[in-house]
């Protein structure tokens, strides 16, 4: 059964089997459902969004936005990757992973939002107006990303990621402190010069393609691009890349171009920091790594992947330096986004079939337990009414649940077994010492370097004696502890059918 | 176990227990003479050693059992190492059960009970004492050890008796090994008994007392039973000194005649090891307790040079 | 069912005990009357598991869990079972000692503290069974977090946190190495498991790469210098029971890990790893032992006698690869008996001496040396138990620590027979080496025992200290009985521990015919033997001969009075030695090797104070350098953000020109 | 030269219109005439979009043409302008770096993108190849205007010229990208005129001012 779904995969994977070529039952509902629940939850919001059943609305919403792509995702395991709507949708196991992750972390995070939006309300930081704008924004953003992933069109891809960064803008300067105007300003001004690099490096692949495929609107389309990869112009696909890559590796927040990602997450609200790191870097490096594969096709030299290599790289060491300044907890943690973004890069970049598994485990495992962690510091930090570590102490003796979530989650960040973090940095790590043995040094100094700073700003706010004051509504620590054990569960054992689905996807990256 | 070897090993017990005490008297009637006093009697140390058995026992009110028990392990462990060391005979099957390193360890047993019973009173005095035995012995030990594994490693066995049948039956060559090691032993042997220059048996000035420090607190049968005990020590490292350095006329497996020429050989011998071992004692003066390390540190590494030296030019 | 799996079902009960322990977080009655108890008798049987198991041949299982490609692989060969019984034995005691002990939760519930504890064993003993990478960096990892976890349960205090973080950074650092160093093991077949490691052959420098990663790795855990600050930290501040796990056993996964490594994974051993490990070792033991003699904390002593221990299995790890590397088998499996031997004494006496210093901790409330003494008389039950394991500690015949050394020194003294003669000069400095270290151990042990339960007390409130409870009783005696027994019977130990040679090494360290189970005879008779039991016979006659003579012949009769000490009149118990005092002469002898800090008063001190602070070296030439080297580079790597996002711009132009520049 | 068809050489014609327009922005320090300026470029874009779709009879170059011309002629000067006016910044002056150096850096950049544009401008099918190199010029002389510039109204202008140099691209070395895309991409352009917009006005009541050395709090170093 296995090897006739992998049979499929395959030949899906090289994308000529299908052009045009009917599938059955093309899931145009789900695909319908998937970015229309959110659009139209965006609307609903924008009107009604500062009433107080509208958090339940949210998470009304992004719910039936998961269950709509958990019923997606079923229908791609089941039958394959396919084309929907005309050429205008791809889904093949790659994405649609990305997609289910989105939707849950979306979900999960929107079940957070409702009591820590509402004890931000209660301390007076947020207006209603402001909230319907954070309501209407957070399911926008979420339907931008949705859509960023399911298109097959890099153009579109590329607007999405642009609409992305519109709502989050609005999103970090939610509070209109002037920090968090600088921080948005900052944000908007530097993905907006980057991605325009990366609009230039779609043009110049649609130019290459062009040739090819005929300015009939398929030479941005990227199964139409993945079938001719190969006999795509080298010297324009290598520029074109450099661009893409400067420009989309500025939201992924590689080093150095990462300069918005800290502060952006440090002054926005806390669930926008979650579903920043835990959601819209993975999107960001997702399209990076679709151009990648193009790329990858059409170069026969191995420049990519060293240029994705030396960035991974380069993030994760300078990241690891920075996080021994930090004095904020939310910056703290935006620098481990960066380390980690690096890591998954720099796996990516060495490519082959166990990187790619990883890069794609480790993808699924950061974003679950960034988020979870940014949870339980937008508590903690709401208890200690302010975000300087040196103020947070003795979480656990005053409330146990938000200390221990914020201690194990620190711990699985860090790559510690047994969770899922360490089970892709072991296979990194292995795979690394195996080809790239040169590299191996740097990821362990910044690795070593990255736990003490961490761990030692994280441990007094855990334990000791402590400030922190009580809250006026109950925190919502379910969704930590789901995401935690998940990714407990990833270190310990991974579902057959799950590892069969980043077998494929790490397949489709080459 | 044959005949022979049991009735020697019992016969070199017997002779052990005899003469160690009389070994004591000699040193100190050579050293009368040698500082022209005038000498006690020969048999001092057996009268002394009656008269406290037949005091009343003063133990201290805090005491302990450790500290009423130890006077008896030390005597033990000396008797065992008496019973190791091949004094007349090297066929002796005790010697089976504990070898050179054992040999070490019974002695580093007694010093550890001994020092822990003077503590076990908890005055000024006998934690002193403690204290410094226990400094002297952690120099003096190893380089005991390394002495012993000198002879072991030209005899390429850590079994005293055969160590000794092997030197006593080589054919004749120079052991420069030997010779360093010899004056290490000299040097631990003077440290281990409390001799001078590292301490003076007959001293009642408190400050510098180390042994007699320990023993500050021990009258009666406790008191004989350590004097006994440590002056079977000092027989144990003459022996030890002679099985190593002179072994000549220690007998064989099983030559009765041995047995018997073997006694008197080895009386002659501690009479002239007694005298020499005056001797050194009046020739030099006490030195203060932080130049022990130097003095017992020299030792050490004279021990460990003997061995390379023998790594080096024997074997 | 195979030992294997039972061994599988036991690390299931502990963990499945942990999760009720958790559940129920604040019911101490039934955790400590139930629980512990249940632990320690899942380790007992563990124990009786393994040890049935030593003789079996190997046997391997693979569970559904773990990486897709790398399944969790389990074994269990003699090594695994060997030291899976140490763990079993020690833990039952310490499970025992531990029902009686954790009463009050002070800074954790009691629940965690149970669940924690029971992980940690749980994780050791999956180290000990694990046979691929993952499952091994799984467990090792659960291991020290569970004890990280353990360690820090009195968290308000700020020393202990400094404890934990420091003890947590630098087993991490050590996973890494330890990570890296499978990595270089799979020889790039990619195959992760053991087998596959077995099998693959590394060329040129790799092997010589893996057995570093693996010295710094596994040292880190066992710690070895200069990795070993984290112990003497970490000892102390973790409740008495876990102190005595990690002593006792963790350290010794560490040890099992290189053995594992080093005479298991790897083939083609170096003579030349061999003289390093030995030298690292020696120094270690030095090192440990001198900074055991001049400390005032009754734990910090122990847990730097600990590094004087773990330097000497290492050491004799280090002969080993010495011996097989110029392929003398029987003197190399001499060698790691000595080591197993060593590994398991320790895991007895030390378990036992940091059980006492708990039982002590619990009635008096004081865990410096120069507030105790005297309490032989409170806690008679205690300090007899204990001069058993601190005599063993001491290296003293009969008992079980003389053993080990013994055969250590057997071991050195055949090295004439090496072919290099450098390494033939060398090994005499490292048998005086040893020889140094095992007499400073006595001196510690004096120290240690003297002034904790010798002498008069110190403080006016010991009086109110009282015997250790039942539970606590049992779990010493129990580990004290161990101590005799092992020393005692040192024929028996050996034919047990004869899989474990012969699997490593290839042969039994006794050859047929030569010794029994009385005699213990590496050789042959006339080499070298040693009987412990005849020994202890013999003392155990005269002595009692003697006092039967001595009461015949005279008399028996006793009077007390009160000390005489040269007449002096006006005796305090302050005219004892401190614990300071009793250290200064081995601080003035081994003065450069410590770091002092004075604080000396002026005669014209109201209240004049003395004070003197022995500070690690190493600390400040390595530790502190690293940190500041890092501190810099971080200041460094700061000043590119300097908040300018004209600046920032420029940076990613700049990127994209250089990227465009090069790639055309 | 002369072989080429009269529309491609209007079109070299207004490319390089552009890069002067690009180099002037460059060089302007006032922010009125930067919008003047800005909207000129968008004419000129316009208009060679528009003659490459009547030479090339590409008829959905017009739409976009018409697209252009709408937004980036009329709407976005519009908007900017009446910005100023209720910012009232209007005589906001810009301390630039020296001029001079600036405009060296410029050159050096147009020299190293037509180099860059070069090998692929050979490959190119269309007539219009070597606006290429021009189009890269226009991007990369916005960028380092963006870089030079203190305030945030010029910053942003130097942002929309990017998108001009961009669509110009798209527009001149192929011809016009799909559709979708181009609405899609004007409709973010527009989107986020309107949010910088908001902000202006947020920035100013928090700060007083459109300088952005009031936006360099969040930072590392010190």
């Amino acid at each position: 059964m296995r090897r006739v779904r992998a049979a499929r995969w395959h030949d899906a994977a090289r994308g000529t089997a299908q052009r045009g070529s009917p599938h059955p039952g093309r899931p145009v509902i789900e695909i319908l459902a998937v970015l229309g629940i959110p659009l139209a939850g965006g609307v609903l919001l924008a009107a009604i969004g500062h009433r107080r059943e509208a958090p339940a609305v949210n998470v009304v919403a992004s719910l039936a936005t998961f269950l709509a792509a958990a019923a997606l995702t079923a229908r791609v395991i089941a039958d394959g990757p396919m084309l929907v709507l005309g050429r205008a949708f791809f889904v093949d196991s790659f994405n649609v992973f990305l997609v289910a992750l989105t939707a849950f972390v979306g979900f999960t995070t929107s079940l957070f939002s409702r009591p820590y939006m509402r004890i931000e309300q209660e301390h007076g930081r947020l207006s209603p107006a402001r909230l319907r704008l954070y309501h209407a924004m957070y399911q926008l953003f979420n339907f931008t990303m949705l859509l960023a992933l399911l298109t097959n069109n890099l153009g579109i891809l590329w607007v999405a990621l642009e609409a992305a960064t519109l709502t989050t803008v609005l999103l970090v300067s939610l509070y209109r402190t002037p920090a968090s105007l600088e921080a948005a300003w900052k944000y908007f001004i530097l993905c907006g010069v980057g991605i325009a690099q990366a609009l230039f490096g779609t043009i110049l692949v649609f130019f290459a393609a062009e040739k090819l495929l005929g300015a009939g609107g398929g030479a941005l389309l990227w199964t139409e691009l993945n079938a001719v990869k190969t006999q795509l112009e080298p010297t324009v696909l290598s520029i074109a890349f450099v661009f893409l890559l400067v420009g989309y590796g500025t939201k992924v927040g590689l080093v150095p171009l990462h300069n918005w990602l800290p502060d952006a997450h440090a002054e926005g609200p806390t669930p926008v920091s979650a579903v920043l790191s835990g959601l819209l870097l993975n999107v960001a490096l997702y399209a990076v790594v679709r151009c990648k594969v193009l790329v990858e096709g059409a170069v026969p030299t191995s420049f990519a992947r060293s240029l994705m290599m030396g960035f991974g790289l380069l993030s994760v060491v300078v990241a690891a330096f920075l996080l021994s300044r930090q004095k904020d907890i939310k910056r703290l943690f935006a620098y481990s986004s960066i380390e980690h973004m690096g890591i998954v890069t720099f796996a990516f970049g060495m490519g082959g079939a166990v990187a790619n598994f990883a890069g794609l485990l480790h993808m699924t495992v950061h974003s679950l337990t960034k988020s979870a962690i940014f949870f339980a510091v937008g508590h903690a930090a709401q208890k200690a009414g302010t975000q300087v570590i040196d103020d947070i102490r003795g979480l656990v003796t005053q409330s146990p649940m938000i200390g221990w979530g914020l201690a194990l989650g620190t711990l699985a960040i860090l790559g510690m077994p047994p969770f899922g973090v360490f089970a892709s940095e072991f296979l990194i790590l292995t795979t690394a010492m195996r080809e790239q043995p040169w590299a191996t040094p740097f990821l362990l100094a910044a690795l070593g370097v990255a736990f003490a700073a961490v761990f030692s700003r994280v441990q007094p706010m855990v334990f000791g004696e402590t400030t922190v004051k009580r809250l006026p509504h109950r925190p919502a620590m379910i969704p930590v502890f789901v995401h935690l054990l998940i990714v407990l569960m990833l270190g310990l054992w991974i579902p057959p059918a799950l590892a069969d689905w980043y077998r494929e996807a790490a397949r489709l990256i080459g | 176990m044959t005949p022979t070897g049991f009735v020697s090993q019992l016969l070199q017990l017997v002779v052990a227990l005899a003469l160690a005490p009389l070994l004591v008297g000699w040193v100190n009637q050579c050293r009368a003479w040698l500082q022209n006093k005038r000498a006690p009697p020969l048999a001092l140390p057996y009268r002394t050693i009656h008269k406290l058995f037949s005091k009343d026992a003063v133990v201290a009110e805090n005491a302990s059992p450790l500290c009423r028990l130890t006077p008896y392990v030390v005597f033990g462990a000396m008797c065992c190492a008496a019973a190791i060391v091949p004094s007349l005979a090297t066929d002796l099957p005790f010697a089976q059960a504990a070898d050179a390193i054992a040999l070490v360890g019974l002695f580093a047993l007694a010093r550890v009970f001994i020092a822990l019973a003077a503590m076990d009173i908890g005055t000024a005095f006998g934690t002193m004492g403690a204290r410094r035995e226990m400094f002297v012995g952690f120099l003096a030990e190893p380089a005991l050890l390394m002495v012993l594994f000198t002879a072991s490693l030209i005899s390429g066995s850590t079994s005293l008796p055969t160590i000794v049948e092997t030197l006593a039956h080589r054919e004749f060559a120079i052991y420069p090994s030997l010779a360093f090691a010899g004056v290490a032993f000299t040097m631990v042997s003077l440290a281990e008994n409390a001799r001078i220059p590292v301490d003076n048996p007959s001293t009642h000035l408190e400050l510098t007392m180390i042994h007699e420090a320990m023993l500050l607190e021990y009258s009666a049968r406790h008191l004989a039973l350590i004097e006994w005990a440590s002056a079977l020590k000092l027989f144990n490292y003459s022996c030890i000194g002679l099985a190593l350095f002179l072994p000549a006329g220690i007998a064989e497996a099983g030559d009765w005649p041995g047995i018997v020429v073997a006694a008197p050989i080895l009386v002659a011998k501690l009479v002239a090891g007694g005298f020499a071992l005056a001797l050194i004692e009046t020739l030099s003066a006490k030195m203060r307790i932080f130049r022990a390390p130097e003095f017992l540190g020299t030792a050490f590494m004279l021990a460990v040079l003997a061995m390379l030296v023998n790594l080096l030019l024997g074997s | 069912m195979s030992p294997l799996s039972l061994c599988l079902a036991a690390i299931l009960a502990w963990l499945a005990i942990g999760s009720i322990g958790l559940a129920v977080p604040h019911r101490l009655k039934f955790i400590s009357r139930v629980l512990f108890p249940l632990g320690a008798g899942v380790g007992f049987a563990l124990a009786i598991v393994a040890l049935a198991a030593l003789r079996d041949p190997a046997s391997a299982l693979v569970l559904p869990l773990g990486l897709p490609d790398l399944p969790f692989h389990t074994r269990l060969d003699a090594l695994g079972a060997f030291f899976l019984a140490i763990l079993g034995l020690a833990g039952a005691a310490i499970s025992l000692f531990s029902a009686g002990y954790f009463r009050s939760s002070e800074g954790t519930p009691p629940g965690l503290i149970c669940f924690e504890y029971h992980v940690f064993l749980a994780a050791m003993a999956a180290v000990l069974v694990a046979d691929d990478a993952y499952f091994f960096m799984v467990a090792w990892e659960a291991m020290a977090l569970a004890s990280y976890f353990l360690v820090t349960t009195e968290h308000r205090i700020p020393e202990i946190r400094r404890a934990g973080f420091l003890y947590l950074l630098i087993a991490h650092v050590g996973a890494i190495a330890i990570l890296l160093c499978f990595g270089v093991l799979q020889g790039g077949t990619g195959d992760y498991t053991f087998e596959g490691m077995r099998a693959a052959n590394l060329a040129g420098a790799w092997p010589s790469a893996a057995f570093f990663l693996a010295l710094f790795g596994f040292g880190a855990k066992a710690g070895l210098l200069p990795l070993h600050v984290w112990l003497p930290e970490a000892h102390p501040a973790a409740p008495s029971p876990v102190s005595a796990l990690m002593s006792g056993v963790m350290l010794k996964t560490a040890i099992y890990g290189l053995l594992r490594v080093c005479f298991d994974l790897l083939d083609g051993q170096q003579w030349w790893w061999g003289v390093i490990a030995l030298s690292l070792g020696l120094v270690t033991a030095l090192y440990g032992v001198v900074f055991a003699a001049a400390q005032t904390d009754m734990k910090r002593l122990l847990a730097y006698s600990s590094i004087e221990n773990i330097g000497i299995l290492v050491a004799g790890i280090g002969l080993a690869l010495l011996y097989s590397a110029y392929a003398k088998p029987l003197l190399a499996a001499i060698a790691l008996t000595a080591v197993l031997y060593h590994a398991l004494n320790h895991a007895f006496f030390k378990s036992l001496l940091f059980l006492a210093t708990g039982s002590v901790l619990h009635s008096t409330r004081e865990r410096s040396l120069g507030k105790l003494g005297g309490l032989i008389h409170r806690m008679p039950w205690v300090a007899a138990l204990a001069l058993v394991g601190a005599l063993a500690s001491a290296g003293l015949p009969p008992l079980n620590g003389f053993v080990s050394e013994w055969l250590l020194l057997q071991a050195f003294l055949f090295t004439p027979t090496l072919p290099q003669s450098f390494v033939n000069m060398l090994v005499p400095l490292a048998a005086a080496a040893l020889a140094l270290a095992a007499a400073i151990a006595a001196y510690v042990m004096v120290k240690f025992y003297g002034v904790i339960f010798l002498g008069q007390p110190r403080e006016p409130n010991l009086a109110h200290a009282h015997d250790a409870g039942r539970h606590e009783r049992i779990a010493l005696a129990a580990l004290a009985v161990g101590c005799v027994l092992l020393g005692i019977f040192p024929a028996t130990v050996i034919g047990v521990l004869e899989p474990v040679t012969v699997m490593l090494a290839g042969t039994p360290a006794i050859t047929e015919g030569s010794g029994n189970w009385l005699l213990l005879a590496p050789i042959s008779g006339d080499r070298a033997s040693y009987s412990p039991l005849i020994v202890l016979v013999v003392i155990v006659v005269v002595v009692l001969a003697t006092i039967g003579i001595v009461h015949r012949l005279w008399h028996g009769r006793v009077r007390r009075a009160p000390p005489w000490d040269c007449g002096y009149p006006l005796q305090t118990p302050r005219m004892q030695d401190t614990a300071e005092g009793f250290g200064q002469p081995i601080r003035q002898v081994f003065e450069p090797f410590f770091r002092v800090e004075r604080e000396l008063p002026t005669p014209f001190d109201a209240a004049p104070r003395y004070s003197v602070k022995i500070g690690d070296r190493l600390w400040h030439a390595l530790y502190l350098p690293i940190a500041r080297g890092a501190e810099f580079a971080a200041r460094i790597v700061g000043l590119l953000q300097q908040g300018r996002i004209s600046v920032y711009l420029t940076y990613s132009f700049i990127t994209l020109l250089a990227l465009l520049f090069f790639v055309r | 030269m002369s072989a080429l068809p009269l529309y491609a050489q209007l079109i070299n014609l207004f490319a390089a219109i552009l890069l002067l327009l690009a180099f002037a922005m460059l060089a302007q320090r006032r922010v009125l005439s930067l919008i003047d300026l800005f909207a000129a470029q968008g004419m000129a874009l316009a208009a060679s979009t528009a003659i490459v779709g009547w030479g090339t009879g590409q008829s959905h170059l017009y739409f976009s043409a018409a697209l252009t011309l709408v937004l980036k002629v009329f709407l976005l000067p519009w908007i900017l302008y009446r910005l100023i006016r209720r910012l009232d910044v209007r005589w906001d002056v810009e301390g630039l770096i020296n001029i001079p150096t600036t405009m060296l850096i410029g050159i050096v950049v147009c020299v190293f993108s037509f180099n860059l544009a070069f090998p692929i401008s050979q490959l190119a099918v269309t007539v219009t190849r070597s606006t290429l190199g021009i189009a890269i010029a226009c991007v990369m002389l916005s960028f380092l205007m963006m870089i030079t510039r203190r305030k945030a109204v010029p910053q942003v202008i130097g942002f929309l010229s990017m998108e001009n140099g961009l669509f110009f691209a798209a527009t001149s070395a192929t011809y016009g990208m799909p559709m979708v895309v181009e609405l899609g991409i004007a409709l973010d352009v527009l989107v986020g005129m309107v949010i910088l917009g908001v902000f202006f006005f947020q920035i100013r009541e928090q700060f007083d001012s459109l300088d952005l050395k009031h936006l360099e709090k969040l930072r590392e170093g010190e």
